[in-house]
């Protein structure tokens, strides 16, 4: 049984590490910052997910697996605030993603 | 295999990195902030466990605080600046090109 | 290995370094402040210091980045280029720095067991704790109890500093005037325009004040201490002042009563001294204030942390807003 | 790992002298600030690495767990409450500076000299 959980736990960060460096590279990579952004909250919700997730299924009964519950509610709700929160400021800044991409792609 | 783990959230941070050194716009600055702040969280909570140590969660957990903090204080920032902006009817510094 | 990490953590401190000295925008060289302070907890946790850590992350990294932003707001984030030539400080700091690289060969190496910073006191301190104080976490009572002198000097100057800062910033032509009311469009109105930020950060104060509890009166026994809880409180009010505006914070704590938990903290931590005095020992020796030692330790461990978290919160936060209460002049 | 062991220590003198330049070398005070912060970081560096030891933990007693080794606290303890006094006399430090921008209308040390002279 514990084999079974160890393996689970290892998929689960071994994808969870997987989802975070593609989003790095994506942050890194893509041309416009609303598709950076894209690119790093996306990765960011589920990698928090499958790595929490993996290190849960490590520590099993314990007060360690609550804390690790509590970190991945408190990144699951601030995170995509804080996405939100950055693409509204840009937004209303008046960078909008269209124009954006054109003077992009021209620099 | 926490190692492995924790070398490819390194790695993310280490790219993270170079995109707020490239920038070229403040928000993208704010949003390698935000994506180093959870590589960060992340990156605690694993190597608590490679110490043998998850009592040390604690940790993880303040950064994830601090850093959601933060972002909103960024955000706070640039309203009040664009108020500033209004009030004053000051020619503003264009914030979309911050080449430097 | 994880050795290793810290290498590569240093690496990008290194970097990060130079990126924000030599960024000419002011407001990206304070994110990147924050990156810097992030990167410095991490290898705080690999070098085994977790209190540090946490300390780092609230401080460094949260409120810190704040008063920079808040004194940004009020001066202006572009920096001109300067006209005095780099070369003159660019040999100082040359020469400086190859005098510190050849003293860094006198250096024990990273880790070494026989350095002489790791005979002496540190062994008879984590040998003496779970003795005379029956907890287990050695920073808490060295900060406390072994070298309690020491914290109160800093709890004074904490108290030093927050009285200063009121008095710069309560005069001059930005000082906030009680007499005419402000304008709605002034930095008071908080974020009330971003429905989403404000929810989620209203349903998450609670819970950030609850852990900041957590960590004051769990201190004896994981990270944590009346320094950290402090400041990840005040980090969690400073939240609330910047959804629901200045006023509305204000109402919630005066600067009367910031003032008075500063004052009050920095007194309780003294009393606790001077209890011990009259009930016969010496300033500071908690062995006295129970008939058992061992639990007059942790009484009186409980009581200065208590006036520390509140020192530093209160102090923290009467900064804070005395910063945000000034209107930018011209 | 022989070879890496002063590693921390040049990091440690790299950041102290980057903090020492900005605060040589740039005239805005706030970036003179900066790093004021950036070489104290250093300072703090410097003491955590000193306190580390090989196979240590953290000095927080583990209940049921013997022959464990553990770091120097002591480094710890000054560097914690440093921190905070760090911070509240940057915050002082700030504070100045507001009030110099009200008072010369600039944060750049050489314009606030040829203001200082011409008065």
């Amino acid at each position: 049984m514990t084999t079974v959980i160890d393996i689970l736990s290892w998929v689960l960060l071994l994808a969870g590490s997987i989802f975070v460096f593609i989003g790095g590279i994506g942050t890194l990579r893509f041309p416009t910052f609303y598709t950076r952004l894209h690119a790093a909250s996306l990765t960011d919700g589920i990698g928090t997910i499958l790595i929490l997730g993996g290190l849960v299924l490590q520590a099993g009964w314990t007060l360690a697996a609550f804390k690790l519950l509590a970190i991945l509610v408190f990144l699951l709700l601030t995170g995509p605030t804080a996405a939100y929160a950055l693409a509204n400021a840009a937004d209303m800044s008046g960078m909008k993603p269209e124009e954006n991409e054109v003077s992009e792609v021209e620099k | 295999m926490f190692y492995v783990v924790s070398i490819a959230i390194m790695l993310t941070m280490a790219l993270a990195l170079v995109r707020a050194f490239l920038g070229p716009s403040v928000y993208d600055r704010v949003l390698s902030v935000n994506v180093f702040g959870t590589k960060t969280t992340l990156l605690l909570a694993v190597i608590a466990f490679l110490y043998g140590r998850p009592d040390f969660l604690d940790l993880a957990l303040a950064y994830a605080m601090i850093n959601f903090i933060g972002i909103l204080a960024v955000l706070k920032f640039f309203q009040v600046r664009s108020n500033q902006q209004q009030k004053n009817q000051l020619p503003g510094d264009d914030l979309n090109d911050n080449r430097d | 290995m994880v050795t290793l990490f810290a290498v590569f953590l240093l690496t990008l401190l290194v970097l990060t370094a130079i990126a924000v000295v030599q960024t000419k925008n002011l407001f990206v060289a304070v994110m990147l402040m924050g990156i810097f302070s992030l990167l410095m907890a991490t290898v705080f946790f690999i070098l085994d210091a977790a209190d540090v850590a946490l300390t780092e992350a609230a401080v460094g990294a949260g409120i810190s980045t704040m008063l920079f932003l808040a004194t940004l707001a009020l001066t202006g984030e572009h920096e001109k280029p300067s006209k005095k030539g780099p070369w003159i400080s660019g040999l100082v700091v040359a020469i400086t720095s190859l005098i510190l690289i050849d003293a860094t060969f006198e250096q024990p190496y990273l880790g070494d067991p026989m350095a002489p910073v790791q005979q002496h006191v540190a062994p008879w301190y984590l040998e003496m704790t779970p003795e005379l104080m029956d907890f287990p976490n050695v920073v808490t009572a060295v900060l406390a109890s072994f070298r309690g002198y020491d914290t109160l000097g800093e709890v004074f100057v904490v108290l030093t500093a927050c009285i200063g800062v009121l008095f710069i910033l309560s005069a001059g032509p930005g000082a906030p005037n009680p007499k005419s009311p402000r304008i709605p469009t002034a930095p008071s109105v908080g974020l009330r325009h971003h429905l989403i930020p404000r929810v989620v950060g209203k349903l998450l104060i609670p819970f950030i004040v609850l852990f900041g509890l957590y960590v004051q009166f769990h201190g004896e026994y994981s990270p944590g201490g009346g320094f950290q809880a402090g400041a990840i409180i005040a980090a969690g009010m400073i939240l609330y002042a910047l959804l629901e505006g200045e006023k509305q914070a204000l109402k919630v704590l005066p600067q009367s009563v910031l003032i008075g938990m500063v004052v009050g903290g920095a007194m309780l931590y003294g009393m606790v001294g001077v209890v011990g005095m009259l009930m016969g020992g010496n300033f500071l020796d908690y062995s006295v204030l129970s008939s058992n030692p061992v639990s007059g330790q942790q009484i009186g461990i409980l009581i200065i942390e208590i006036g520390v978290g509140l020192a530093v919160c209160g102090a923290l936060l009467a900064i804070f807003h005395a910063f945000a209460a000034r209107r930018s002049v011209g | 790992m022989e070879i890496l062991g002063l590693y921390n220590y040049w990091a440690y003198v790299a950041v102290l002298m980057i903090g020492f330049y900005a605060v040589i070398a740039k005239s805005n005070l706030i970036k003179k600030l900066i790093g004021l912060s950036i070489f104290q970081s250093a300072v703090f560096l410097l003491y955590i690495t000193m306190g580390k030891v090989d196979g240590g933990t953290a000095p927080i007693i583990q209940a049921g767990v013997s022959d464990q080794i553990f770091s120097n606290p002591l480094p710890q303890v000054l560097i914690l409450t440093a921190i905070v006094v760090g911070v509240s006399t940057l915050a002082l430090g700030l504070a100045i500076v507001v009030r110099i921008k009200e008072s010369y209308g600039t944060i750049e040390e050489d314009q606030i000299h040829l203001l200082d002279h011409k008065s």
